[in-house]
């Protein structure tokens, strides 16, 4: 048994894999930005983010459903935790949870995966707590519903057309499923706001959703409704990180004209 | 103890697995597939807690006589009707689990997907109204684009393959270039944020 | 064609109108359709995983090949179940941060190789402004600098960063126009492949009627 | 309310109706013997797959995974069969795989169905080896060695008893892998598969997804792309001109017209609200 993972390694392979070292630098060099701005916003320096739309439709649909006494819809995506689209989901659950709490609106969210629901419930509970009202938390409002893509559809279309939520906010990985699900949320009257990172729903979301969160504003919403500064800091950290990566895509295309390869070369990873 | 030893492990791990990309002795590999192998054990386990809510849920809505409880009979009824057919006489081809599987959830699964044939149109005639510049280049390039997906863009111009060619050459594999940068940025610094234990909402209050 | 087969697809074709019935108004069919079908693919998926995961996985290679240390997995799976009592729920935590800790680990270094690094190095491409294939290679270059302008957080889109911001959502515009342009294809061989069926469906019957009436058997 | 006003806020049920006729149509005129039939334009993409595959030689190693389940059947079973049709033809030797959940047995009809009409055997001319699930998993540990995870294929026989696998021990030692996939699997074959091992890798998806794979296209991380049901109509038709299959086996092209139909049909509801949207919008002026 042990035997299985004690190998003859010829001597002549290296414990690191020097192909990689580009990776690894880039990596650190990444870490450092985000270690960086971490620190400044700990000492309490002032960074200026600015104010990203989404937020605002958020707390504008949060406040809709709570004008009209109606629910509100959380989605979280239909992939386990294993992507990160699903944590930074739940972080904005957390919040969202939040809001409804303080409100006093009631909050339904339909999860597709089994993993997803002990977190999904730790997130909410953590939302009613950090709103002073733990005791306005509802056991029932996180509910898993089916691993399968289009059961889950169906399930979650049937929570919109029956308890007719004021707000769908749909937040996370997402494939077929999203016009299905933002077509029924329209029919029903329901203020929408989505976010995804999987760029071949965007398009659907976009087209049906009063807001969309595209991409990386998803990653950046969720570290600012933390409204820690320290988590603000993360995304300095990753400006200056894209920042870099424009003046190497110029730099590169420069470089490269003038037949100066080594440069572009430095980033291949094999 | 609830807190730290939790973060202590994420952290472990994660380390563990980002060593193991830069790694190449295969012992180490070896040892890091296994627990990659672990992980799916322990998320087989979760599906208890899954079932459980269902039943929790259902069985509430039934007890307490609310609209719709006959339904939820139907869907415990499913549910129930699986796990003992798939216990009882197996899952292989022929078995009553695969014809239920076939006849009662394929054609439901395959009919919700074929809803969004109507659900694209509908949202097209909605949306793509010229409102905005921004709504504009959205309606005209899906209009190009679905005209070139078919044999009439030939018939209308011989060049129009290469036209809508040339939109997911450019602009769109451009846009999605960056979509992806962006969205990798934010989803490691998510990631490090969870393994150095700054964004701990996943694992919930004390 | 048996009885039994019969019956069978004639399940299946009426679950199929069923679920098409929602599209003029939810309906007692629809409900009775979506509620079975979320009933069975939760057990479906339970049955699944136990014969797939965690009989091959956890009972085999623990008692059949003796391998006891993936008794730990089992173990931390386990204790996920303690979410059932309230004081011990925060045990679960150990298996929660067990797999958060393996799936990002996993993650970080492979997105920043192939979501950044890959495309990077791609997207650099000598500039040539002699031939068309050149002309786009460096409107790419463009297209990607503004679109990665739009998603800076640290700045307002203002001045000439705004234009170029602007530029990033036009960009962003026409690849979901694309997108979108590209699916509806997709959907409708879906919707003609139920259209299809239908039809089949529709000929069998006939047929099987006909032999149960004229000859009064069940073939 | 105005004429205008009313078409730009016309109940979609209508729309639902014309979308539904569209696609009926076609079939009832083909059952009418009226069919309708347009060659397609060959997309480069599409053609470097099919080339790859045209210029294998017998006894060659290629690796089908055919990743989707029946809900992407009516896109993804033409060119997966075209594939398989093309290397038994060719007396190329396959390995395949299924890596969704609900594909396995979906995936071996197909399989069976194809290997009979070219008396093709199973552990000699090709290999089935099944569905295990985690797909990141398994991509990265057949990358490395077959029996990790599949120490025996789908049909219970120990892979070292197959003559075929005696020389192949992962899939670096095929020629290459083409995935046909609907979901996410596509990724990890990108991310786990041909990006930490590197072999060439192509893929056939779903028209949706066609459009996030012409990055990683341009990029060189696959070779090839073939997209949805245009895709596969296009590969039928390159494989039809080559001798591979009969014009009657074509199923890709026989939906073209419906195709057709109703782009036409979602065109015109784009066309017709933005009429009433600019006519509504004069009047008010």
């Amino acid at each position: 048994m042990i035997s299985y993972f004690i190998l003859n390694i010829p001597s002549a392979i290296p414990w690191f894999d020097f192909n990689r070292i580009n990776v690894l630098i880039t990596l650190a060099v990444f870490f450092c930005f985000l270690l960086y701005f971490i620190g400044r916003a700990k000492k309490g320096k002032s960074l200026f983010i600015r104010r990203i739309a989404g937020l605002d439709a958020i707390e504008e649909a949060v406040g809709r459903a709570t004008e009209m006494g109606r629910p509100i819809l959380y989605i979280p995506g239909i992939e386990d935790m294993d992507n990160i689209q699903t944590v930074a989901s739940m972080i904005i659950l957390g919040n969202v949870a939040k809001m409804a709490a303080t409100y006093e609106t009631p909050l339904i969210v339909p999860i597709c995966r089994p993993f997803v629901v002990p977190v999904a419930e730790e997130s909410v509970q953590q939302g009613y707590l950090a709103a002073g009202k733990p005791d306005a938390y509802d056991k029932n409002s996180v509910r898993y519903i089916s691993d399968e893509q289009f059961a889950y559809t169906a399930g979650v279309n049937g929570i919109m057309l029956r308890e007719r939520p004021a707000a769908n906010l749909m937040f996370g990985s997402f494939f077929a499923e999203s016009l299905l699900m933002a077509e029924t949320g329209f029919s029903t009257g329901a203020i929408q706001v989505a976010g995804t990172a999987n760029i071949h729903q965007l398009p659907f979301f976009v087209v049906a959703c009063d807001y969309t969160i595209i991409g990386e504003e998803l990653y950046a919403v969720s570290a600012y409704l933390s409204k820690e500064p320290k988590l603000l800091g993360t995304l300095k950290g990753s400006d200056l990180a894209k920042l870099v990566i424009m003046i190497i895509l110029v730099l590169g295309a420069i470089l490269i004209t003038a037949n100066i390869l080594w440069f572009k070369n430095w980033f291949f990873v094999q | 103890m609830r807190r730290e030893v939790p973060l202590v492990i994420c952290f472990l791990l994660g380390a563990l697995f980002i060593a193991d990309y830069f790694i190449s002795n295969p012992t180490f590999d070896r040892i890091a597939q296994t627990i990659n192998q672990w992980a799916i054990i322990v998320i087989s386990f979760a599906y208890v807690l899954g079932v459980a809510n269902i039943a929790r849920i259902n069985t509430g809505v039934i007890k307490r006589r609310e609209k719709d409880w006959v339904f939820k009979l139907v869907l415990l009824f499913g549910l129930l009707l699986m796990v003992i057919l798939g216990i009882g006489w197996g899952i292989r081809e022929g078995t009553v689990f695969y014809w239920v599987y076939m006849n009662a959830y394929y054609p439901m699964q395959a009919t919700m997907f074929a809803l969004l044939a109507f659900f694209i149109a509908s949202a097209a005639f909605r949306a793509f109204r010229i409102r905005s510049w921004e709504a504009g280049l959205l309606a005209i390039t899906a209009i190009a684009v679905m005209i070139g997906r078919v044999p009439v863009g030939e018939a209308v111009w011989k060049n129009f393959p290469n036209f809508t060619e040339w939109i997911m050459d450019a602009p769109q594999m451009a846009a999605k270039r960056a979509i992806m940068i962006g969205a990798a940025l934010g989803a490691i610094s998510t990631g490090l944020k969870v393994l150095t234990g700054l964004e701990r909402t996943y694992l919930g209050g004390d | 064609m048996t009885l039994v087969e019969m019956i069978w697809t004639s399940s299946a074709a009426l679950l199929t109108l069923f679920t098409f019935s929602y599209l003029y108004k939810d309906n007692p069919f629809y409900k009775f359709a979506e509620h079975l079908v979320v009933g069975v693919s939760a057990g479906y998926f339970a049955i699944i995983l136990y014969y797939g995961s965690f009989v091959p996985k956890v009972i085999d290679t623990i008692f059949k090949q003796g391998w006891w240390y993936y008794s730990i997995p089992a173990a931390l799976g386990i204790l996920m179940w303690t979410r059932f009592s309230k004081k011990f729920s925060w045990i679960s935590r150990f298996s929660l941060a067990f797999y958060m800790g393996i799936a990002v680990g996993v993650s970080i270094p492979l997105t920043l190789q192939n979501y950044v690094l890959k495309h990077l190095v791609e997207t650099t491409r000598p500039i040539n402004f002699t031939s068309l294939n050149g002309i786009w290679q460096f409107l790419v270059v463009v297209f990607v600098f503004s679109t990665l302008t739009y998603f800076f957080f640290s700045r307002e889109h203002k001045g000439a960063f705004g234009v170029s911001a602007k530029l990033g959502i036009g960009v962003l515009m026409i690849a979901f126009g694309a997108g979108f342009g590209l699916t509806v294809m997709g959907r409708v061989s879906l919707l003609a492949e139920r259209v299809l069926f239908l039809k089949d469906y529709l000929v069998e019957l006939k047929y099987f009627l006909y032999m149960l009436f004229k000859y009064g058997i069940l073939l | 309310m105005g004429f205008y006003d009313r078409l730009m806020s016309l109940d979609r049920r209508w729309i639902y109706l014309f979308v539904a006729i569209a696609v009926v149509l076609p079939i009832l005129l083909e059952e009418f013997g009226i069919p309708i039939s347009i060659p397609p334009y060959v997309t480069p993409e599409a053609k470097s797959v099919y080339t790859f595959v045209h210029k294998l030689q017998p006894d060659d190693v290629l690796f089908l995974a055919i990743d989707y389940d029946p809900m992407a059947m009516a896109e993804l079973h033409p060119v997966a069969r075209a594939i398989l049709r093309q290397c038994f033809k060719k007396d190329v030797r396959v390995i395949i795989s299924a890596l969704s959940q609900n594909g396995p047995g979906m995936a071996e009809q197909l399989i069976s169905q194809t290997a009979k009409e070219y008396n093709k055997v199973n552990g000699i001319d090709y290999v089935y080896l099944g569905y295990k699930p985690y797909p990141g998993i398994v991509i990265m540990g057949m990358s490395q060695n077959f029996k990790l995870f599949f120490p025996k294929d789908y049909y219970g026989n120990p892979l070292e008893s197959l003559p075929m696998m005696r020389k192949i021990r992962s899939i670096q030692d095929t020629k290459g892998v083409i995935d046909v996939a609907a979901g996410m699997v596509a990724d990890y074959w990108i991310n786990d598969g041909a990006g930490r091992y590197n072999y060439p890798l192509a893929l056939a998806v779903t028209g949706v997804m066609a459009a996030d794979y012409y990055p990683f296209l341009n990029s060189g991380q696959i070779f090839g792309l073939v997209s949805g049901m245009k895709g596969a109509a296009e590969y039928e038709y390159l494989a039809e001109k080559d001798g591979y299959m009969k014009k009657e086996d074509f199923i890709a092209n026989r939906s073209m017209p419906i195709q057709t139909f109703a782009h036409v049909v979602v065109i015109l509801f784009i066309v017709i609200g933005n009429i009433g949207y600019f006519m509504s919008k004069r009047k008010k002026v």
